[in-house]
């Protein structure tokens, strides 16, 4: 029996380690690292229709515990992205979670319509959280009936499975996630970044070119993981949990949300080495608390809940 | 890395000694990225490599904000987590005259490569500027090397003015190396336009250092810092 | 000339350091580390009608660079708070900022038409925004027409300059801004707690018995900043800020943002000494970046927004 | 205040003694507040009184959690960001015979009242629980005030079981002060339901410590533990 194994719609995973879109590019950078295959997946760059050359610099600033980006989705557009980047993927035995972007529906719907062309794409993952455009992004994210259509027209062209991510600047979290459930998709994953600032003392001036940008790392995950528990249990579908995870402690705490994989963000940025540590330290872990693996864990926490 | 030594060189300016021993590559130009030691600050901060031997890396850095006012504290013994050399580097071209400009932080940078075309036997000159005297530092190291003009803000050392007061003055060079602040190297770029071998070292806020977050795009997007850079040459970039 | 002081409608502060509600209980505590007449002001722990006595234990957690409290409002009810509290804080040259909390509109009108028996209370602050209530609370905080309606009532049965405090739990931080602004707010304060969860990874269920507690300290500064910016943009009437403030940095920092004073919470409950510091702070960091006073630095604010 | 020393005295347990020197109320029960010395914890940790002199503050802790497990790199002469004595601690009944009772981390806190009693020439009888042998420390201690008796869960040391295991046996007392988890502290609340002098030493999540936050309410939310306790008669609380 593999201990850490999770199944997931449409994805079976070697272990619920998935480095989040956005903090790992295409997996070039950290290819040279480790070998990707150990991954449970990945959650490759947001795809857009064209290119987006991403937003004025400087693109990132900190935070205690945390930081801030605002990338602005910067990405070679759709057609570079299925005849170069995921094909770069494909030599890895790993799924990969396609992050999709757009500023319309029409975008999206056109992207999701073609991702299936790279075979290594084994879930969609449908970003209507990005606080960093202009345009789209957390528009589609912060109104339930928006989001629902959205959800619903997508998995119309697409045979994939289709995971949403949710954004964490939400009076209710837990009505949006009602939403895309209703939509027809297979999973969710959340959180995306809590739209935030910093000013530097001496401009007078935000320090972000974009002013705000998303807050990101240690500094979130108690909000992550209470919105996790809160949509746990009010939907159906599984949840890839995501929001400051940077420990093997942070792994099971958001399992204990109810979270059915989780994914690593900044903490990539600031140790490449992350996803390859927290899947070796996963096993003693797990027998420290008395679980036999993943799946039982996972099966403990619905029993509890 | 072991850090073998870290002392106050000039004005809120520290000089770190890590025990270079387990890098393989390295090369003049590239940095290091470091964690600062507060926990509670996840960035690295990039600071770049000023010289090396088979033994020791020096890194020279200024005290700015709460990042580097930590690892001021820094003591011989401990480890810092550092990940690197990162970026391009310099390319040496095989020349005859060079001139290097460097102002305030952007001097030490330009050090090991200064070293590196002595030790070819290709000529030197290098016009430092600072803000005042008591910030000035590696200046003897440089003068070993070649010709160095100062320049200083405030008149305190050398030429009063900056780095252009001088260069105006000098006659021509096969190629120019430049690291400093903005002013500094957009004024190359306008005083030498058609210079076909004018080397910048760029700097950007950066989270991964390594290519994958897109944080440290030049100005017109196209390139990474961290990784297509930091040395651009100024044909290539939008400063 | 005071270099620090600040004028807000129906206060004439010192200086713009103020102790946060419910960080500073009502003041008896931290009289025996300083003399609470150099403070701006003290924002004193809520009132409501009856006596409350909290929810169960534990009510505190930990988080990376911030903390989570589910204290539930204790306080001993307005009688007692009116006949010992406040007059205990009278020795003091210090106005009392009476922070109001109810679980129905009733008892708000309640309170607020008898807290100015207490001569030294010189503003209400409406708290809207609790998150660690079940009724009322921030309930009254997320929606832009309750928000408003209590707003008005309570305007009606009080004299006093009213502040209302925000959530930061909502879609749109600014809708309710503007909500109690037509309402007849005279001032904002903000921001109140985000509503957060950890887990106790050996017994699987939350840490705090009211399993959600509210976000404060160092790790929401960056969302504080970014609402106190947007809000400020779009009100006229001015705003006391607080979420995660440590240092004179901080303070500055808020005022960029667009505060007009600046609120301390959770810093002095592991520093019982830091609106002291702070204060004493001030005026070498204003010469440091150039400015004559504190409202120099809104004037040079206002201009540059 | 000035770390003397920091030392592993158990499993997972340190005794971190500082420079008291400073300090001018003390009393036995009371605790510090410490910072723990990573700067992404903004929370204290209360830390019991071991005991003390005019000199030295022993504090006895058990590595738990990242704070604590920051703690135990504490080095000697490194300052410790400590706010206290807090709490009202013990008060010292005048009597003839006295019980002590401690579990696990609960036998630190009262080994000052214990030294107290004995110098009063009150005498004490301890019963002291562990886990197991390698996590009992203080016994030597203890044994030179008086009767000790151990207990450990695993039978490694002393009397297999728990406390109650040979307090059941043990003659009556003018009073008992106890101090350890739930469970041992819920059996002296049984078996001395009418005796007038049953002083137990609390333990909540703490914030401020100083009163002003009510995170540390008794279950009972009439007394907050770090200024009207820790230590309450049994008779006035609900555990
Ligand atoms: C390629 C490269 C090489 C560098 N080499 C050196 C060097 O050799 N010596 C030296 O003194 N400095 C160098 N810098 C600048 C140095 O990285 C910053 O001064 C430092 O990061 C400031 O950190 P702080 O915590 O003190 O400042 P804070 O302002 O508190 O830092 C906050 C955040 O902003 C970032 N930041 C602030 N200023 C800069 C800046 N100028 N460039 C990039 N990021 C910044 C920090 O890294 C951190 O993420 C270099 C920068 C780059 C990009
Ligand atoms: C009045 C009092 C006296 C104490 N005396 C001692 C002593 O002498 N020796 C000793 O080893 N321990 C003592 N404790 C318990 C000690 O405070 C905790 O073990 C310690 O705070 C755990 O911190 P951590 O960072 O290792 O654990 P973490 O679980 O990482 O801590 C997270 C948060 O929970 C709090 N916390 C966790 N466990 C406890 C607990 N049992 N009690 C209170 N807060 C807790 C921490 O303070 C922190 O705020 C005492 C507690 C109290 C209330
Ligand atoms: C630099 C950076 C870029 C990101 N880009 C994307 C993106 O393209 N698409 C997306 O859905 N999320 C993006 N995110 C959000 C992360 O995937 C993740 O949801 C969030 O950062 C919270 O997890 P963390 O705290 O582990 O980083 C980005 C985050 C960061 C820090
Ligand atoms: C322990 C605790 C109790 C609080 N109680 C109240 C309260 O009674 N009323 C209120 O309006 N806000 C209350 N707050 C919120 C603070 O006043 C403040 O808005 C928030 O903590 C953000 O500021 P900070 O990060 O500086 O703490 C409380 C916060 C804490 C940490
Ligand atoms: S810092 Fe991440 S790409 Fe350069
Ligand atoms: S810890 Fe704040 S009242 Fe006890």
């Amino acid at each position: 029996m593999n201990q850490l194994k999770v199944s997931l719609p449409g994805l079976e995973l070697k272990n619920p380690i998935i480095p989040a879109s956005g903090c790992f590019g295409f997996g070039e950078e950290f290819s040279k690292f480790y070998d990707l295959s150990i991954l449970g997946a990945i959650m490759a760059k947001a795809v857009t229709l064209e290119e987006r050359v991403g937003n004025d610099l400087p693109r990132v600033a900190e935070t205690t515990s945390g930081m801030l980006n605002a990338i602005g989705l910067k990405n070679p557009g759709l057609e570079v992205i299925l005849n170069e980047k995921y094909p770069f993927l494909a030599q890895f035995d790993v799924p990969i979670i396609a992050n999709v972007a757009g500023a319309t529906e029409e975008e999206y719907i056109e992207v999701c319509k073609r991702i299936h062309e790279a075979p290594n794409v084994k879930a969609i993952e449908l970003n209507i959280s990005c606080p960093n455009v202009s345009e789209g992004g957390v528009a589609f994210g912060t109104d339930p009936t928006v989001a629902k259509r959205l959800t619903k027209k997508v998995k119309a062209v697409t045979d994939l499975p289709l995971y949403v991510k949710l954004s964490p600047n939400v009076s209710s979290i837990v009505e949006i996630a009602k939403a895309v459930e209703e939509g027809g998709a297979d999973g969710i994953t959340m959180i995306n970044t809590l739209t935030g600032m910093r000013i530097d003392l001496h401009t007078g001036k935000p320090i972000l070119a974009n002013k705000t940008g998303g807050l990101s790392g240690p500094a979130i995950k108690p909000i992550a993981i209470r919105m996790i528990y809160e949509v746990a249990r009010a939907v159906d579908i599984p949840i890839i949990g995501m929001g400051g995870v940077e420990t093997v402690d942070d792994v099971i705490e958001m399992y204990l949300a109810g979270a059915s994989a989780v994914a690593v963000g900044t903490a990539n940025l600031h140790n490449p080495m992350i996803c390859k540590e927290l899947i070796e330290a996963l096993p003693a872990k797990l027998d420290e608390l008395g679980y036999q693996s993943i799946e039982h864990l996972i099966d403990e926490v619905k029993k509890n809940s | 890395m072991k850090i073998i030594s870290n002392n106050c060189i000039a004005k809120d300016t520290y000089e770190l000694i890590l025990d270079a021993r387990e890098i393989k590559e390295i090369k003049a130009g590239q940095f290091m990225h470091l964690k600062s030691g507060r926990d509670d600050l996840i960035l690295r901060r990039p600071i770049s490599i000023a010289s090396y031997n088979e033994e020791e890396l020096n890194l020279v850095y200024k005290v700015i904000g709460e990042g580097t006012k930590a690892m001021s504290l820094f003591e011989p013994g401990e480890e810092v987590d550092a990940l690197g050399p990162l970026g391009n580097g310099f390319d040496l071209l095989d020349v005859e005259e060079v001139l290097i400009v460097g102002g305030g932080m952007g001097v030490a940078p330009l050090y090991q490569l200064a070293k590196e075309f002595t030790h070819k036997n290709i000529r030197v000159t290098s016009v430092l500027g600072f803000g005042s005297a008591d910030m000035a530092y590696y200046i003897e190291k440089f003068q070993v090397l070649g010709e160095v003009i100062i320049t200083t803000d405030d008149g305190s050392m050398g030429v009063k003015g900056n780095v252009g007061n001088v260069i105006d003055e000098l006659k021509e060079f096969d190629a120019i190396y430049a690291c400093g602040p903005w002013p500094l190297l957009y004024y190359l770029q306008m005083t030498f336009d058609d210079h076909p071998h004018l080397y910048v070292s760029l700097e950007e806020r950066m989270a991964c250092g390594i290519g994958a977050c897109y944080a440290c795009d030049t100005k017109d997007k196209k390139h990474r810092i961290c990784t297509d850079g930091p040395v651009f040459n100024i044909k290539e970039v939008e400063l």
